[in-house]
C-alpha cells in the first residue's frame, strides 16, 4: 500500500466518524446522554429502536415516506423514458431550449417553491397526500432521469432501431421489447438517483403534509430540540434513514459518477 | 446516422413537458404574481407594480443574506475542489479496493439531507459531542451555537463531509477514463509525476471539473435544510442563508409580496447560472 | 540502436500456468538486428501485442530473457530500456504546441535547450512538420498526430527501439501508402531498430525486411523476408495467411520419396525428406498451378474475376484447388488437368515444412 | 419483377445526399454499391429499406408504388457495418426476432432458425450472448437474421469492412452461398472495387451522392462510362495524364511521345485524358505498344502476393502492379512500360472516348 493511498483512507475516516456517533448515540439510554461523553455506550439499549418501531407515529412515517418516493421514482422515470429517447434520437424544433429548461428546474431551489406548491396542491385537493409529495418532487427528478437516461441511450447505435424496425418492430413494440431491455442498467441507475434524491427531500415533503402524509423527515423534525431524552430516538431514526441507501447503493456501484453528474461523465 | 429531424418527437416529450409545465409554470406565475400585488390578508390584491423588488434592492437584510450565501458558496468551492481532485488522484487505479472506497465514500450522499444536520448537531454539542467534547478538549473555546466563528466552522464543515464525495467520484471517473496508452506514453517520455498531472490529467480532466464546479455551486447556492436543522440560522443570523431567509419571510408572516420577489430574484440568478452550466457542458449539441 | 535478443520467452496471463493452452506467447528464441525493420504479423488475439509489451518493459515475462545489446532488460520498466512506442490512437499533450510536444521528452531529460531546438527542428523536417510547429497540436489530422508521436521517439538519441502497435487503425484508408512511405523512409535515414505490429499483411510486408508470422494461438511459426514468406512458408499458416486467395492445402501420401493425391503422383520440391509421418498435406500457392493437358486430373467448379486475373476454383479428389488464370487467357470450363510447379510444391507433416523443422 | 427507383432526390437540410437517381434493380440478382466513403451509399440503401422517405422521386417494388410505405410492411433485412445485434438476446432469439414478430409458429421458428444457424454455421454458438463472440460470429448471427426472414430485398452496408483480412476473405466466399437459391434482390456495399469484381452480378458506382453507372461488374468495370466511375473502380488508384494525340503517337505532358496503340488509332487528334491501370504498368514489356516511364521509386508495397510500386515520374505519382514479390529499393530509379492497347481514353469533359 503505497503512501498515497494514506489519503483516501484518512478521508473515509472522517465520513465514519459521525455515522458511527449517531450509531452511538442510538444505542445509549437517555441518562448517559446527558451524563456526558462515552465513545461507546456503557449500558447498550435498543429502547429507541424498540419506541420507533412500536410506535404507530414513527413507523408509520416510514412507510409514509417509502409510499410517495416510490411513486415519485416510477413516475419519473416512466415519463423520462420516451422523452430521453426523443432527446437521444432526434432533433425537433425547440429541443435545446427545453432540455435546459429541464436543466433548470433540477437547479431550482425548494425554498422559492415551498410557498406557492402549498397553495397549488391545496387548491387541487392533494395536500398532506402521498401524491402531492411525489408530484411536487418531480419538478427536479424528471430532469434529473431524463439526463441519465439520455447518457445511457446514446451509449446505444442509432442503428438498432434500424435493425429493429426492419425485422417488422413496431415503434411501441420495438421501445418495450428491443429498446428497454438494452437499457435496463440505464432504468436501474435512474431510479435508484429518483429514489434517492426523493428520500433524501424534506422542506416540500415536511411542508406538503400534516398528519395522514407525514413523512419520517417531517417526524423527525418534531425531537430535534437538544434535550437528552429525544436525542438517542433521533439518532435512532437517523440510523434507520441511513438504512435503504446502504443497501441500494452496491448495485449501482459502477455507475455512481454517472447518476450524480446528470449522466454526463 | 446523425440525428434526424423529426418534430414528431414532441408527442414522446409531452408527458414530461406536462406534468414539470404543473410543477414549475404554475407555481411561478404565483409567485410573480404576489410579487407585483400587495395583500393584506382575506385575499384581497392591490396592484402595487415594482414597489416590492425596489424594496428588497435597498434591503440590507437581503444583501447580507446574499453576501453570506456567497462566502458559504465561495469556502464550499475553494475547499471542495481542490480537496476532492486530491482524493481522487491518491487512490488507486484499479484493484478489489476501488469498489469499496467508491460505495464508502458516497454513503454521505445517500442520507436525508435532515439527518445529517441532526447528526452533525448532536456531533458537535460543546459538553457530550465527539467534535465538541474534542476541540474543547484541544483548548479550543468551541460553542457553535454561540460562537459565529463556531457556528461556521461547522456548517462549512458539515457540508465538506456532505457533498466533497461528489467531486472525489466525478473525477475519479475522469482520471479512469485516460486511456492507459497516455500513462505509459508519458513514462516512455520520462515525465515526472508533476508532468503526468500537468499535461495529461489536467486537460483530461476540464470537464469533469467543470460539472463539479458547477454542481456544487448549485446546489450550495440554494442549501436550506442541513443549515436550517443544525443551526437554525443562528446564532442570531450569522448562517441566514438566502434559502434559510426566504423561507422564513414566506411562511412567516404576511410579506408575501417581498417573499415573491425575493424569490424571482433567487431565481433569477439560479437560471443565469444554469445558463452557465448549459453551454459549459453542452459544447457539441450547444454548438449544432 | 540496440540488437535485441529474445531467448526461450514464454508468458501466461495466469498466476501458474500449467498446459500449453495457459500461455498467450508460446516458446520463442529471435534476434532482431540492430537497426533493422521487423514486422510482428497475426490474427487478432494471436499474442503479438503481449510480445510488444514484453520487449517495450509493460509486461515482465513468464520465463525468458529479453536482452538490449547483451544487457537483461527483461525486468526492467520501459524508462531504464529507453524506448518508444507509437500507439494505435494518436497519443499527444493535446494542450502543447506541436514543438512542445517533440521537445517534451528532451525537456525532462533536462537537455539544454539550444540542443532541443536543433534537434526537433530537425525531425520537424524529416517529418514534414516544420510548417505547423507553433501550432496546436490539438488541431492536426489524424496522420499528423501519428507524426507527433513518432517524432517524440526520433527526437532522443539514445532510443533503443521504436514500435510501432498497429499506428495506421485511425488513419483514412488512401492516405496510409503516404505515412507508410513516410516510416519507409525514416527508418532509411534514421536507421534506428524498429519493430511493427500489425494483423494487415500488405503494411507488415510492406514496412519489414524480416516479418515474425504468429498463429491463433500464440505460436511463432515463421521469421522470414517477404519473399521466404511468400516463396518457401515453413508452416500451412504462413501459406494461408500470406497472400490471397491462400496457399492450396491438399491432404497427399509420401511413398519412396514420392508425393501422391488420389493415387497420381505430383511433383514437389522436398518430397524426397518426408518422413510419412503424421498428418501429410501439400502445400502450392494459387499462382504456382497452371492448366495442363495432363497431371492431376480436376473439375471446374467456379470461376471469380478480379479485373487482373480470374481464380479458378477446382474440385480433385475431394479437396478444392484454386489457380490463378492472367488476364486475357481463356478460363478453362468442366474436366481439366493442373500442373504444379515442382520448385514452389511442398509437403508439410503436421504443419510444418517436412524436413525443414529447426 | 423489380425494385424501381424513379428519379429519387434526398435532402437533408440544405445538402442534397442523394442527387436524382433512376435504378432498376431485378429478382435474384447481387448489385453493389460501390463507391468511396461518404459517397452516399448507406443513405441511398436507406431510400431501398424505407428507414428513409426520399425528398422527392418515387420507389416501385413489384410494379407496387411504396414510396411512403414504412420499413415494417417492407418484407426487407438489413445488415449494417457495426455487427447490430439485440444485446440481451442469444444468438437464437437474435436470429428469431423477425420470425416472433411476424407471429410465426414456435416449431416454424424453430426449424427456420436452425436451418439459418447451420447454413452460417452457429449451431455450436445458439446459446450465447453477442458479447461473448468474436466479430465474425457477431457479423454472422446478423446475417442469418437477415437471411432466415426470406425477405424481397436484402441490403449488406459494408458488412465485412470491421473483419480481418482473412475473416473478410473467408466470408467474401460464404456470401454467395448465403443467398444462392432466393428470389431476394441482393444490394451490396462497399468501397472495395476487388470485392465488386469477385461478386459478379451488377454494380453501380456512386460519386458524392450520384450514381455515375449502373451494368453488369466486369462490363462497368472493362468499359467504364466517365473517368469517374474508372476512378471510383479502381484501387490502388487508376493512373491518369493529359496528352495530345496527333497520328500514331501521343504527346505525354512531360514532352515524351508515346505510341498511340490501337486504343488510340480510331480517335481524331487532339487533347485527351490517358486512364492506365496500375496493373497494365509493370517492369517487363507487355503488348506491342509500350511507353517509358522513369522515375524514383517511393515506395514498394507488398500484398502477400502481388508488388505495388509508387514512382515519382517528374513529380507525377504512378503507380504499378505486378503479380511475385519483387521490392524495389525506395528512392532507385527504375523504368516501367506501359501497355498502352489496354490504356482507356476520355474525352475534354471526361467521358469515355475509346
Amino acid at each position: 500500500m503505497s503512501r498515497r493511498y494514506f489519503v483516501p483512507l484518512v478521508y473515509i475516516i472522517f465520513l465514519m466518524l459521525p455515522i458511527y456517533w449517531l450509531l452511538n448515540m442510538s444505542f445509549k439510554t437517555t441518562n448517559e446522554i446527558l451524563s456526558g461523553f462515552t465513545p461507546y455506550p456503557r449500558i447498550f439499549t435498543l429502547d429507541s429502536y424498540r419506541i420507533i418501531l412500536t410506535d404507530p407515529t414513527w413507523y408509520m412515517a416510514y412507510v409514509h415516506s417509502l409510499a410517495y418516493v416510490a411513486i415519485n421514482t416510477v413516475l419519473s422515470v416512466t415519463v423520462a423514458l420516451p422523452a430521453a429517447y426523443a432527446f437521444s434520437r432526434y432533433r425537433f424544433l425547440g429541443d435545446k431550449h427545453l432540455f435546459f429548461w429541464l436543466l433548470s428546474n433540477r437547479m431550482a431551489p425548494a425554498a422559492v417553491f415551498v410557498l406557492p406548491f402549498v397553495q397549488l396542491y391545496s387548491s387541487v385537493g392533494l395536500f398532506d397526500t402521498y401524491l402531492a409529495v411525489a408530484f411536487a418532487h418531480t419538478l427536479f427528478n424528471i430532469p434529473l432521469a431524463v439526463w441519465i437516461l439520455e447518457g445511457f441511450m446514446s451509449g446505444v447505435p442509432k442503428e438498432l432501431d434500424g435493425t429493429a424496425y426492419v425485422d417488422g418492430h413496431s415503434f411501441p413494440s420495438f421501445f418495450t421489447r428491443i429498446f428497454i431491455p438494452t437499457i435496463s442498467s440505464g432504468i436501474g441507475v435512474a431510479a435508484f438517483f429518483c429514489f434517492m434524491f426523493s428520500w433524501v427531500e424534506m422542506l416540500l415533503a415536511k411542508n406538503l403534509t400534516s398528519v395522514a402524509a407525514k413523512p419520517i423527515v417531517a417526524a423527525m423534525t418534531k425531537t430535534s430540540s437538544a434535550s437528552g431524552y429525544e436525542l438517542g430516538l433521533l439518532a435512532a431514526a437517523g440510523v434507520l434513514t441511513l438504512v435503504p441507501g446502504a443497501i441500494v447503493i452496491y448495485f449501482v456501484r459502477n455507475y455512481i459518477a454517472k447518476g450524480f453528474s446528470l449522466g454526463r461523465v | 446516422m446523425s440525428k434526424a429531424v423529426n418534430n414528431r418527437a414532441w408527442l414522446l416529450v409531452l408527458p414530461v413537458f406536462i406534468i414539470v409545465a404543473f410543477n414549475a409554470i404554475i407555481p411561478l406565475m404565483t409567485v410573480v404574481n404576489y410579487s407585483v400585488q400587495e395583500t393584506f390578508g382575506n385575499n384581497e390584491f392591490f396592484w402595487s407594480g415594482t414597489r416590492w423588488f425596489e424594496e428588497l434592492l435597498h434591503d440590507q437584510q437581503f444583501y447580507a443574506s446574499l453576501g453570506r450565501q456567497i462566502v458559504f458558496t465561495g469556502l464550499v468551492l475553494a475547499i471542495q475542489v481542490p480537496l476532492g481532485l486530491a482524493i481522487a488522484l491518491c487512490m488507486p487505479p484499479k484493484g478489489p479496493w476501488v469498489s469499496v472506497c467508491l460505495v464508502l465514500m458516497s454513503l454521505p450522499l445517500l442520507v436525508p439531507w435532515n439527518v445529517v444536520g441532526s447528526m452533525w448537531n448532536i456531533m458537535a454539542l460543546p459538553d457530550i459531542g465527539l467534535l465538541g467534547k474534542g476541540l474543547n478538549a484541544l483548548g479550543i473555546s468551541y460553542n457553535y451555537t454561540r460562537q459565529p466563528i463556531s457556528a461556521w466552522f461547522t456548517v462549512v464543515l458539515m457540508d465538506v463531509w456532505h457533498w466533497t464525495s461528489l467531486v472525489v467520484l466525478l473525477c475519479y471517473a475522469g482520471l479512469t477514463s485516460i486511456p492507459d496508452a497516455y500513462y505509459q506514453a508519458a513514462k516512455v517520455d520520462g515525465a515526472r509525476p508533476w508532468a503526468v498531472f500537468r499535461f495529461i490529467q489536467l486537460p483530461k480532466l476540464k470537464h469533469v471539473l467543470t460539472i463539479a464546479i458547477l454542481l456544487r455551486f448549485m446546489d450550495s447556492f440554494m442549501i436550506y435544510t442541513e443549515v436550517i436543522v443544525l443551526t437554525g440560522g443562528g446564532p442570531g443570523s450569522t448562517t441566514k442563508f438566502l434559502s434559510v431567509d426566504l423561507v422564513q419571510k414566506a411562511l412567516g408572516g404576511f410579506d408575501l409580496g417581498p417573499a415573491a420577489a425575493f424569490s424571482i430574484v433567487y431565481f433569477l440568478i439560479i437560471l443565469l447560472f444554469s445558463w452557465l452550466f448549459y453551454t459549459l457542458i453542452m459544447p457539441n449539441e450547444a454548438q449544432s | 540502436m540496440a540488437e535485441i535478443k529474445i531467448e526461450n520467452l514464454r508468458h501466461s496471463y495466469l498466476a501458474n500456468p500449467k498446459s500449453d493452452a495457459d500461455y498467450a506467447l508460446k516458446r520463442v528464441s529471435l534476434t532482431w538486428k540492430d537497426g533493422g525493420a521487423y514486422a510482428l504479423l497475426g490474427p487478432s488475439g494471436c499474442g503479438k501485442t503481449t510480445m510488444l509489451n514484453l520487449v517495450s518493459g509493460l509486461l515482465t515475462p513468464t520465463e525468458g530473457k529479453i536482452s538490449f545489446d547483451g544487457r537483461d532488460v527483461s525486468m526492467t520498466s520501459p524508462e531504464e530500456r529507453n524506448i518508444a512506442q507509437v500507439f494505435q490512437f494518436p497519443v499527444i499533450y493535446d494542450t502543447m504546441t506541436v514543438f512542445d510536444n517533440l521537445a517534451f521528452p528532451l525537456r525532462n531529460r533536462k537537455v539544454p535547450e539550444a540542443e532541443i531546438d536543433a534537434r526537433v527542428r530537425d525531425i520537424a523536417q524529416m517529418l514534414d512538420l516544420s510548417a505547423s510547429l507553433s501550432k496546436r497540436a490539438a488541431g492536426l489530422t489524424a496522420d499528423g498526430k501519428q507524426k507527433i508521436s513518432l517524432g517524440r521517439g526520433l527526437v532522443r538519441a539514445d532510443v533503443n527501439v521504436i514500435m510501432f502497435d498497429e499506428p495506421l487503425t485511425v488513419i483514412d484508408p488512401h492516405l496510409k501508402w503516404q505515412l507508410r512511405s513516410k516510416l519507409k523512409e525514416l527508418h532509411q535515414r534514421v536507421g534506428c531498430t524498429m519493430i511493427y505490429v500489425t494483423h494487415d499483411q500488405t503494411e507488415a510486408l510492406t514496412f519489414a525486411d524480416q516479418v515474425v508470422v504468429m498463429n491463433e494461438d500464440g505460436e511463432v511459426v515463421q521469421s522470414g523476408t517477404p519473399i521466404e514468406l511468400f516463396e518457401k512458408p515453413r508452416h500451412i499458416f504462413v501459406g494461408y495467411f500470406i497472400g490471397s486467395p491462400g496457399m492450396n492445402v491438399l491432404p497427399c501420401e509420401v511413398r519412396g520419396g514420392k508425393a501422391f493425391i488420389g493415387g497420381s503422383e505430383v511433383p514437389a520440391e522436398n518430397a524426397s525428406s518426408a518422413t510419412g509421418y503424421g498428418k501429410t498435406e501439400l502445400g502450392v500457392r494459387p499462382e504456382f498451378v497452371t492448366i495442363a493437358n495432363e497431371g492431376l486430373a480436376a473439375e471446374v467448379v467456379k470461376v471469380s474475376d478480379t479485373g487482373r486475373f480470374r481464380i479458378v476454383e477446382t474440385r480433385s479428389h475431394g479437396a478444392t484447388i484454386k489457380l490463378l488464370v492472367p488476364e486475357g487467357e481463356p478460363a478453362p470450363e468442366g474436366l481439366t488437368h493442373l500442373a504444379f510447379d515442382r520448385a514452389h510444391t511442398q509437403i508439410y507433416e503436421d504443419g510444418w515444412l517436412a524436413g525443414a523443422k529447426s | 419483377m423489380s425494385l424501381e427507383l424513379i428519379d429519387v432526390v434526398k435532402r437533408m437540410g440544405v445538402e442534397t445526399h442523394i442527387h436524382p437517381c433512376s435504378l432498376v434493380l431485378e429478382d435474384a440478382t447481387f448489385n453493389v454499391l460501390l463507391g468511396t466513403t461518404l459517397a452516399g451509399k448507406t443513405t441511398l440503401m436507406q431510400l431501398m429499406a424505407g428507414i428513409l422517405q426520399p425528398t422527392s422521386g418515387t420507389i416501385k417494388f413489384r410494379g407496387r408504388n411504396v414510396t411512403g410505405v414504412a420499413v415494417q410492411k417492407r418484407n426487407v433485412s438489413m445488415v449494417y457495418q457495426q455487427f447490430i445485434n439485440y444485446p440481451n438476446f442469444d444468438v437464437y432469439e437474435n436470429i428469431a426476432s423477425p420470425l416472433r414478430v411476424a407471429g410465426m409458429t414456435r416449431v416454424e421458428i424453430d426449424k427456420r432458425v436452425i436451418a439459418a444457424a447451420e447454413l452460417l454455421r452457429l449451431r455450436p454458438m445458439l446459446k450465447r450472448k453477442p458479447s461473448e463472440l468474436s466479430g465474425g460470429q457477431q457479423q454472422r448471427t446478423a446475417i442469418a437474421r437477415a437471411v432466415v426472414k426470406d425477405s424481397d430485398l436484402i441490403l449488406l452496408d459494408e458488412p465485412l469492412a470491421n473483419l480481418d483480412y482473412k475473416l473478410r476473405e473467408e466470408l467474401r466466399d460464404e456470401l454467395p452461398r448465403f443467398f444462392a437459391g432466393r428470389n431476394a434482390i441482393v444490394v451490396y456495399a462497399t468501397t472495395e472495387p476487388s470485392e465488386a469484381l469477385l461478386f459478379g452480378g451488377n454494380t453501380a458506382t456512386l460519386s458524392a451522392g450520384s450514381v455515375t453507372q449502373f451494368g453488369p461488374t466486369v462490363a462497368t468495370y472493362r468499359r467504364p462510362k466517365d473517368l469517374v466511375t474508372a476512378q471510383v473502380f479502381s484501387d490502388p488508384p487508376i493512373n491518369t495524364a493529359r496528352c495530345i494525340k496527333n497520328d500514331t503517337s501521343l504527346v505525354m505532358f512531360d514532352g515524351k511521345s508515346w505510341p498511340a496503340g490501337e486504343a488510340a488509332a480510331k480517335l481524331p487528334d487532339g487533347h485527351y485524358t490517358i486512364g492506365i491501370r496500375p496493373h497494365h504498368i509493370s517492369p517487363r514489356v507487355q503488348g506491342d505498344a509500350a511507353g517509358i516511364l522513369e522515375g524514383r521509386v517511393l515506395i514498394t508495397e507488398l500484398s502477400g502476393s502481388e508488388s505495388i510500386i509508387h514512382l515519382d515520374v517528374g513529380g507525377v505519382t504512378w503507380v504499378s502492379q505486378f503479380p511475385g514479390i519483387h521490392p524495389f529499393t525506395v528512392g532507385s530509379t527504375a523504368s516501367f512500360y506501359v501497355d498502352i492497347n489496354r490504356a482507356l481514353f476520355f474525352g475534354a469533359n471526361g467521358e469515355l472516348v475509346s
